[in-house]
């Protein structure tokens, strides 16, 4: 290790400090009369791999030190030998419970680097299903959440939930999770017919199921108060941590960047940012349940004004015409396309065949691209020099961030209260390792 | 007593044992099919008839699953804690008559192993020897979560134990016995109203509500299983169990479900008394065990509600209730009770005048729950929500 | 191994062998060992449309000393995998190994520094399944086949594996 | 709160607290050139950048936060780009994109820091780039001015080797604590590295694997 | 023990059945006892105290005393001795360093003490106050004079009430027995506000800990914790007492009350 000296002054006092060090070391580190609890990388509420080592005087807590990376895959440099586009299906996989906002997020920042407009079809069916997305995560929050505080009700009934809109994504892009259905300069290919018709379908279910979550959650006693008062964080130490997402706005500031920095025309559609002056778990309970609601409230706009045309830009450099009339594999296919590449331009075959292979080169320079997904601000800071693969792409992932409030918002708690503040963060480790 | 054969206490005991174990395994089926389908799922049904043998296969695999000690444990107490939990369970439910008096080859016995003079106090007795299972099994781990767990269970059982034994000595002052079967006699018949039953959670409810919360928490169960706490402490006093070991706490755990139910039932719900319907001698005897059994059956259900329906409380909230609300209330009940029997005793009362006493006290509880100060959070997020609810509607 | 290992071998064995054999597939408890994105498919699985219960399965063993399953529900990356071998340590046997998806499998398309290229290295796994991540479906069919093999595998069998 | 409902609808939709008139991008730059004349500027793709030297990164950040205009609350991103020594331009394609050739000669490595810095109540960001050499990447921490950057700091150290002066804890955070090397520097490859395993074992990357040895 | 409970009830007049398990508890109850102070483990030790508690129950069983008996084994094998072991392990107090007496004026209260306890227990068993009459009071010894046996288990005085002698005991208690039984409550009381003093105390910053004085810990049934506090923290300024701090005090007052209670 070539760590730098860990300067034993910055430390106050009455902080537990344990560095992310071996366990041996930690153990023979602490102070005498608490205790040391290693909790994960493997425990059933640390979603995932998370590791959380705890130092404990009895069952309260001292301190929280959060230990990541044991799901670190490698994606950013994976990404940096693959071309633009095949960025999306790794991208998809980071934040697997948002994969739709990587794609998009990733995308976005592709299309400024190439600086082209989506069209308007494609950023429509984005934004739909990117809310739908929203609402799967939130779900899969609900549940695991309901896991950890031992309700495993809450947690199939999440789950249930959730299978309709992985029904609705799978319909459009043939995958459950891990879409890569959102590509630079539009979508994989245009929504099936009955895609308005599958939605409708469940936005008359959603809401119902909303509901009876609330009739078992909301006025639940041991619900609330296993909730309230319990991982509070305000706006000031938000801004400091440089948490996002719901954490803040249960913090009381309707930071939406939906809202501050639209992207894909979501400003068009009317919706409002919940927030909850509450600052604590069950305000995060609170402001997720009616983001729910306000993303079906988009999705409704965004179905009512869904406008026909391409959902790819027609630039040839970048993509095949979209407009496809057979098959559903989306690629190619389209009969005039095909005719015109085939037998009437060698250039266009050229063209097609170096597409295909090496995929479009992106102008050089740097931009930062960020959405609003489930858990905040998910950014990428994507830097090109000018050829057909990233030169570096960095993501800037909400979980990861959001995990440094932890250690403020469970001190002084108990092991229980501990559970139920990180559910409540809801970190994807996915996100977080990348 | 010297009279009787030797086979009648061996088919007592064998009867009352087989009975209580059969129970425990189909409540083990039973709880993770209702909970399953308080979930929209199914269930285990693939082995047996709707999958009733599944507790067989899982007790058959965990007995030929390799037995591991690790290698830090304190190696006596982290064999002997397992047992200490089983023979406890057994032993609690010596004293309770699962039917009436039975009539078979010209002997008649009522189908209990043993009817201690002391049975109210033995059963409690047995659920203090149970919680050093739970606890030596943690402390015997050596490792800290175990360790945590059992110092969570042995807190919240001794608390609780408290305000279960207040609860048990109002129903002994009003039985103003010790014994089992007295206390069971004391409930059969009418009660002060005619057409109600005699049971003592009627004039009792109180100490009756108090033993439910408790027993609920003796158990270790969903809402007040903190000491597995699946979610916080990985599986609590038993995590570094395995195999048999690991069968037997689980067995324990269910067993006590069982016992629990059944020692409410015993003491405040008239055991296994009820209506016969005039049935003939010959088969009248199958009424109490009957009775009994659905009534057991009645609070086994409620303990599977639970466990499907609400989140794990927090472990100071669980020692609030128990101190601040439990023993207190169960205290002066216990006092209410006395001063009530023995104004009994030295006069007498008319029903009228008992009746209105009941009533009077009933509503002051009633009152008191009412009563009670609302949670700091306005109650008004369902109107918002069902305001939102229409908004979003298409 | 269980206490079968210290039974004498002999004719009346086959017939315990089939029923313990048959106890212990229709009473397969995972470990939650959850890690990505097949964690995720992992949880749906035992969620209602899916429902791995109804073979027994649904009770999820948090500690691994009481599971006998571990699903490798992921990518292992470096910093994990002796953490994975020490929970699969940790298992009391008998007990198997799913690796779930093709992360966990081969690595998958993250062929990089930070992964562990299959988890094969690290534990012995004795049923793969493809997918990234792999339908519900395809998990309970992985799940359904390691069933049949437990059912035919003899005591010695498992006893060389361990 | 008051009132019957939580979300309540008087509170302004996405701008309590925040609405205050956003700066354009050239009068962030103005504001930020008129008290570091020394940080060049740059705009493109819509974003602006500033490059600044090491010795002035915490002085700059401070001032960003606590500026009354700028009033940057968040360190949104903190990001690190390795542009190794040399001429490197990759698989050029002018014949069929037609964009503009892009070339980078660079006599020394450069690790280039990125910090992008975000404005709440202003809604406004802007990057603030930070390089250093690197052969011995140093780089004053930011932690003091936003804590935020604790866990971005140990990213950057772990994937690039940039030791961050001052940071209270600079450990690795993703990559295993004896790992060897910073992966995502460019000169680190892809794959194929040599993974030791307990007792001296050694899996051999994919592409050299005998899938015989392996399953033992 | 159940079995063992059956029989006692069934048993009814000494034989032979009774005087093998007089000898079997006896013998438990005595090496037990005898473990508890070897033992090197707290932890085994205290489990020591718990057989040794549940063979004492056993002795009430053969001595026709149901009630007694599952009354020692609810109290304080249930929740007294739980209560030991929870303090034990929540301190983590199970290290063999804290069973040595590390000062010189501790080894000599102990000898002093057990010296002070071991008289008194010889005197009790040889002085002039026990024998027969004493043991099964003395209008018993002469009304049963025929039957000294029976007058051992007392069961003749509770054959009035449930059989298991809780009335009996209830109305000892009560009547002839109420200001030993009333002073044990005290005792307790004021062990428990003492228990609560030392509590708190920890919460003081570490130089206003000092001794408490020592009226403080007297059967002062007037005596208020908070006001004592605040004079503490007034500043009452004598030097700090290590064995008053560390807890020792009020326990073993409390444990002897119960035990004569």
């Amino acid at each position: 290790m070539t760590a730098t000296d860990p300067t034993p002054a910055a430390r106050s006092d009455d902080e537990v400090f344990v560095e992310g060090a071996d366990w041996e070391t930690i153990v023979d580190a602490v102070v005498d009369d608490t205790l040391t609890v290693n909790m994960g990388p493997q425990h059933p509420s640390t979603h995932g791999v998370l590791r959380l080592i705890l130092e404990l005087d009895g069952e309260t807590v001292l301190g929280l030190k959060p230990v990541v990376g044991y799901l670190h895959t490698g994606i950013e440099k994976n990404a940096e030998y693959r071309t633009w586009v095949q960025g999306t299906t790794f991208f998809t996989r980071m934040d697997y419970l948002s994969p739709l906002f990587n794609e998009l997020a990733y995308c976005l920042g592709v299309e400024r680097l190439l600086d082209i407009e989506v069209p308007e079809r494609a950023q429509a069916v984005r934004v739909i299903l990117t809310e739908f997305n929203r609402i799967a995560s939130h779900l899969v929050w609900l549940a695991t959440a309901g896991m950890e505080l031992g309700t495993t009700t809450v947690m199939t009934a999440g789950f249930r939930e959730r299978e309709h809109v992985l029904d609705l994504f799978e319909s459009q892009s043939g995958l459950r999770m891990n879409h890569a259905y959102i590509r630079p300069g539009g979508l994989a290919q245009d929504v099936t017919d009955d895609f308005v018709a599958r939605c409708d379908a469940l936005l008359e279910l959603l809401p119902a199921r909303i509901a009876d979550y609330e009739d078992l959650l909301l006025e639940n006693p041991i619900w609330r108060d296993r909730l309230e008062g319990v991982g509070i964080i305000d706006a000031e130490a938000c801004y400091r941590y440089g948490i996002t997402g719901p954490l803040l706005r249960a913090a009381g500031v309707p930071w939406d960047l939906r809202k501050a920095q639209p992207y894909s025309g979501i400003d068009a559609y009317d919706f409002e940012v919940a927030t909850d002056d509450a600052c604590d778990s069950y305000g995060r309970f609170l402001v997720r349940l009616e983001e729910m609601r306000q993303s079906m409230r988009i999705i409704r706009q965004a179905l009512d004004s869904l406008p026909g045309g391409p959902v790819m830009v027609p630039d040839r450099r970048i993509a095949w015409p979209s407009q496809q009339s057979l098959g559903a594999d989306g690629i190619g296919n389209d009969p005039e396309y095909i005719r015109h590449i085939m037998g009437e331009s060698m250039e266009s075959l050229i063209n097609h065949f170096k597409l295909v292979t090496q995929g479009f080169t992106v102008p050089a320079g740097q931009v930062y691209s960020a959405v609003e997904s489930p858990r905040g601000e998910l950014g990428y800071a994507i830097t090109s020099t000018g050829t057909n693969k990233p030169y570096r792409v960095h993501v800037r992932d909400p979980s990861f961030v959001n995990l440094q409030g932890a250690d403020e918002m469970t001190r002084g708690l108990m092991i229980s209260d501990v559970v139920a503040v990180v559910s409540s963060i809801d970190p994807v480790m996915g996100g977080v390792d990348r | 007593m010297a009279a009787t054969p030797l086979w009648v206490p061996i088919l007592q005991t064998v009867v009352v044992f087989a009975y209580f174990l059969l129970v425990t395994a189909v409540l083990i089926w039973a709880e993770r099919r209702i909970v399953g389908a308080m979930q929209s799922r199914v269930g285990p049904n693939r082995v047996g008839p709707f999958g009733m043998l599944q507790t067989l296969v899982d007790g058959v695999k965990m007995f030929f699953k390799e037995d591991v000690t690790p290698a830090m444990v304190n190696r006596p107490i982290y064999n002997v804690a397992p047992l200490v939990g089983v023979v406890a369970g057994f032993l609690s439910i010596a004293v309770i008559p699962i039917g009436g008096e039975v009539r078979l080859f010209g002997e008649t016995f009522t189908l209990v192993v043993a009817d201690l003079s002391v049975g109210a106090l033995w059963i409690l007795a047995m659920g203090s020897i149970h919680v050093y299972s739970v606890f030596l099994a943690g402390w015997a781990s050596n490792s800290p979560y175990p360790l945590l767990g059992g110092i969570r269970a042995s807190a919240q059982m001794v608390s609780y134990e408290i305000a279960q034994a207040l609860a048990v000595a109002s129903v002994l002052i009003y039985a103003g016995s010790l014994r089992i079967s007295d206390i069971v006699a004391g409930q059969a018949g009418d009660g002060l109203i005619a057409g109600m039953p005699g049971w003592y959670a009627i004039p009792l409810f109180p100490a009756f509500l108090v033993f439910v919360v408790g027993m609920v928490a003796e158990a270790g169960r969903p809402p007040f299983d903190l000491a597995e706490a699946e979610g916080e402490l990985v599986g609590g006093f038993n995590t570094e169990y395995s195999g048999l070991r690991f069968g037997m706490f689980m067995l324990a755990e269910f067993m006590q479900v069982v016992t629990m139910s059944a020692i409410v039932v015993t003491l405040f719900l008239g055991g296994p008394s009820g209506p016969t319907f005039g049935l003939p001698d010959s088969v009248a005897w199958i009424m109490p065990i009957l009775w009994f059994f659905v009534k057991m059956a009645a609070f086994i259900f409620f303990f599977i509600l639970l466990r499907g329906a609400l989140p794990r409380t927090r472990y100071h909230r669980l020692m609030d209730l128990g101190w601040k609300v439990l023993i207190p209330v169960a205290l002066v009940w216990t006092l209410v009770t006395a001063v009530f029997v023995l104004i009994d005793e030295q006069g007498g009362l008319t029903n009228e005048a008992r009746i209105t006493m009941i009533g009077v006290a009933g509503a002051i509880v009633i009152g008191l729950l009412l009563a009670a100060p609302p949670r700091s959070k306005e109650p008004a997020s369902a109107s918002a929500a069902e305001r939102d609810r229409e908004e979003v509607a298409p | 191994m269980g206490l079968e290992s210290k039974l004498p071998s002999g004719i009346l064995l086959t017939n315990l062998e089939r029923f313990v054999n048959y106890s212990r597939s229709t009473s397969l408890w995972p470990a939650t060992f959850g890690l990505a994105c097949c964690a995720i498919e992992m949880m749906a699985t035992g969620g209602p449309r899916h429902d791995m219960s109804r073979f027994g399965m649904e009770v999820f063993r948090a500690s691994p000393r009481q599971a006998d399953l571990m699903i490798v529900a992921g990518r292992v990356s470096n910093k994990m995998a002796p953490v994975l071998r020490r929970i699969y340590d940790q298992m009391s046997d008998p007990k198997w190994v799913l690796s779930m998806g093709v992360c966990a499998t081969s690595g998958g398309m993250f062929n990089n520094y930070a992964l562990v290229q299959g988890v094969d290295h690290v534990v012995p796994v004795d049923m793969y399944v493809p997918g990234c991540p792999p339908r519900p479906e395809m998990l309970l069919d992985g799940i359904l086949k390691l069933h049949e093999r437990i059912r035919h595998e003899t005591f010695a069998e498992q006893g060389a594996k361990a | 709160m008051t009132g019957t409902t939580r979300y309540d609808a008087e509170v302004p939709t996405a701008t309590r607290g925040l609405a205050r008139d956003a700066l354009s991008l050239e009068d962030i730059e103005r504001r930020v050139q008129d008290r570091f004349p020394t940080v060049a500027t740059e705009i493109a793709h819509g974003e602006l950048t500033f490059h600044a030297a090491p010795d002035v990164l915490v002085d700059l950040l401070s001032f960003c936060r606590d500026d009354e205009e700028l009033s940057c609350e968040l360190l949104a991103d903190l990001a690190g780009v390795h542009w190794p020594a040399g001429e490197h331009v990759i698989e050029r394609q002018p014949s069929t994109t037609g964009w503009p050739e892009y070339r980078v000669a660079r006599d020394r490595g450069v690790i280039e820091v990125l910090y992008l810095l975000r404005s709440v109540t202003r809604n406004h960001a802007f990057r603030v780039a930070v390089g250093t050499d690197d052969t011995a990447p140093c780089l004053p921490s930011v932690t003091g001015v936003y804590p935020t950057a604790d866990f971005h700091e140990r990213e950057v150290y772990d994937f690039f080797g940039v030791e961050f002066e001052g940071h209270p804890d600079l450990t690795r955070i993703l990559m295993p604590d004896d790992w060897v090397g910073h992966p995502h520097r460019k000169d680190y490859p892809l794959g194929g590295v040599d993974i030791p395993y307990e007792h001296d074992r050694f899996i051999p990357p994919p592409d050299e694997r005998d899938l015989r040895e392996v399953i033992e | 023990m159940l079995l063992l409970a059956q029989a006692a009830e069934a048993a009814g007049g000494a034989n032979t059945a009774e005087i093998v398990l007089f000898w079997v508890f006896a013998v438990l109850a005595l090496g037990s006892a005898l473990a508890v102070i070897t033992m090197r483990n707290i932890v085994h030790g205290a489990l020591m105290l718990v057989v040794n508690l549940l063979a004492i129950a056993g002795l009430y069983l053969t001595l026709e005393s149901p009630f007694l008996s599952i009354i020692q084994v609810l109290v304080y094998a249930g929740a007294i001795m739980v209560l030991f072991l929870f303090v034990i392990m929540l301190l983590g107090v199970d290290r063999d360093d804290l069973l040595l007496a590390t000062q010189v004026r501790n080894r000599v209260l102990a000898v002093a003490g057990g010296a002070l306890l071991a008289g008194a227990i010889m005197f009790a068993l040889v002085g002039p106050y026990t024998g027969p009459p004493s043991v099964c009071g003395s209008d018993v010894a002469i009304e049963a004079g025929s039957d000294q046996q029976r007058c051992i288990g007392l069961a003749d005085r509770y054959d009035e009430d449930d059989g298991a002698g809780a009335a009996f005991l209830g109305r000892r208690l009560f009547t002839r027995y109420t200001y030993p039984f009333e002073l044990a409550a005290l005792l307790l009381t004021v062990a428990t506000i003492g228990a609560v003093i030392m509590a708190r105390r920890k919460d003081l910053e570490p130089e206003d800990i000092d001794d408490l004085g020592p009226g403080a810990e007297g059967p002062d049934d007037d005596h208020d914790p908070l006001a004592a506090l605040s004079a503490e923290l007034a500043g009452s300024d004598e030097g700090a007492d290590p064995d008053l701090l560390a807890g020792r005090e009020p326990r073993p007052s409390s444990d002897d009350d119960e035990r004569e209670g």
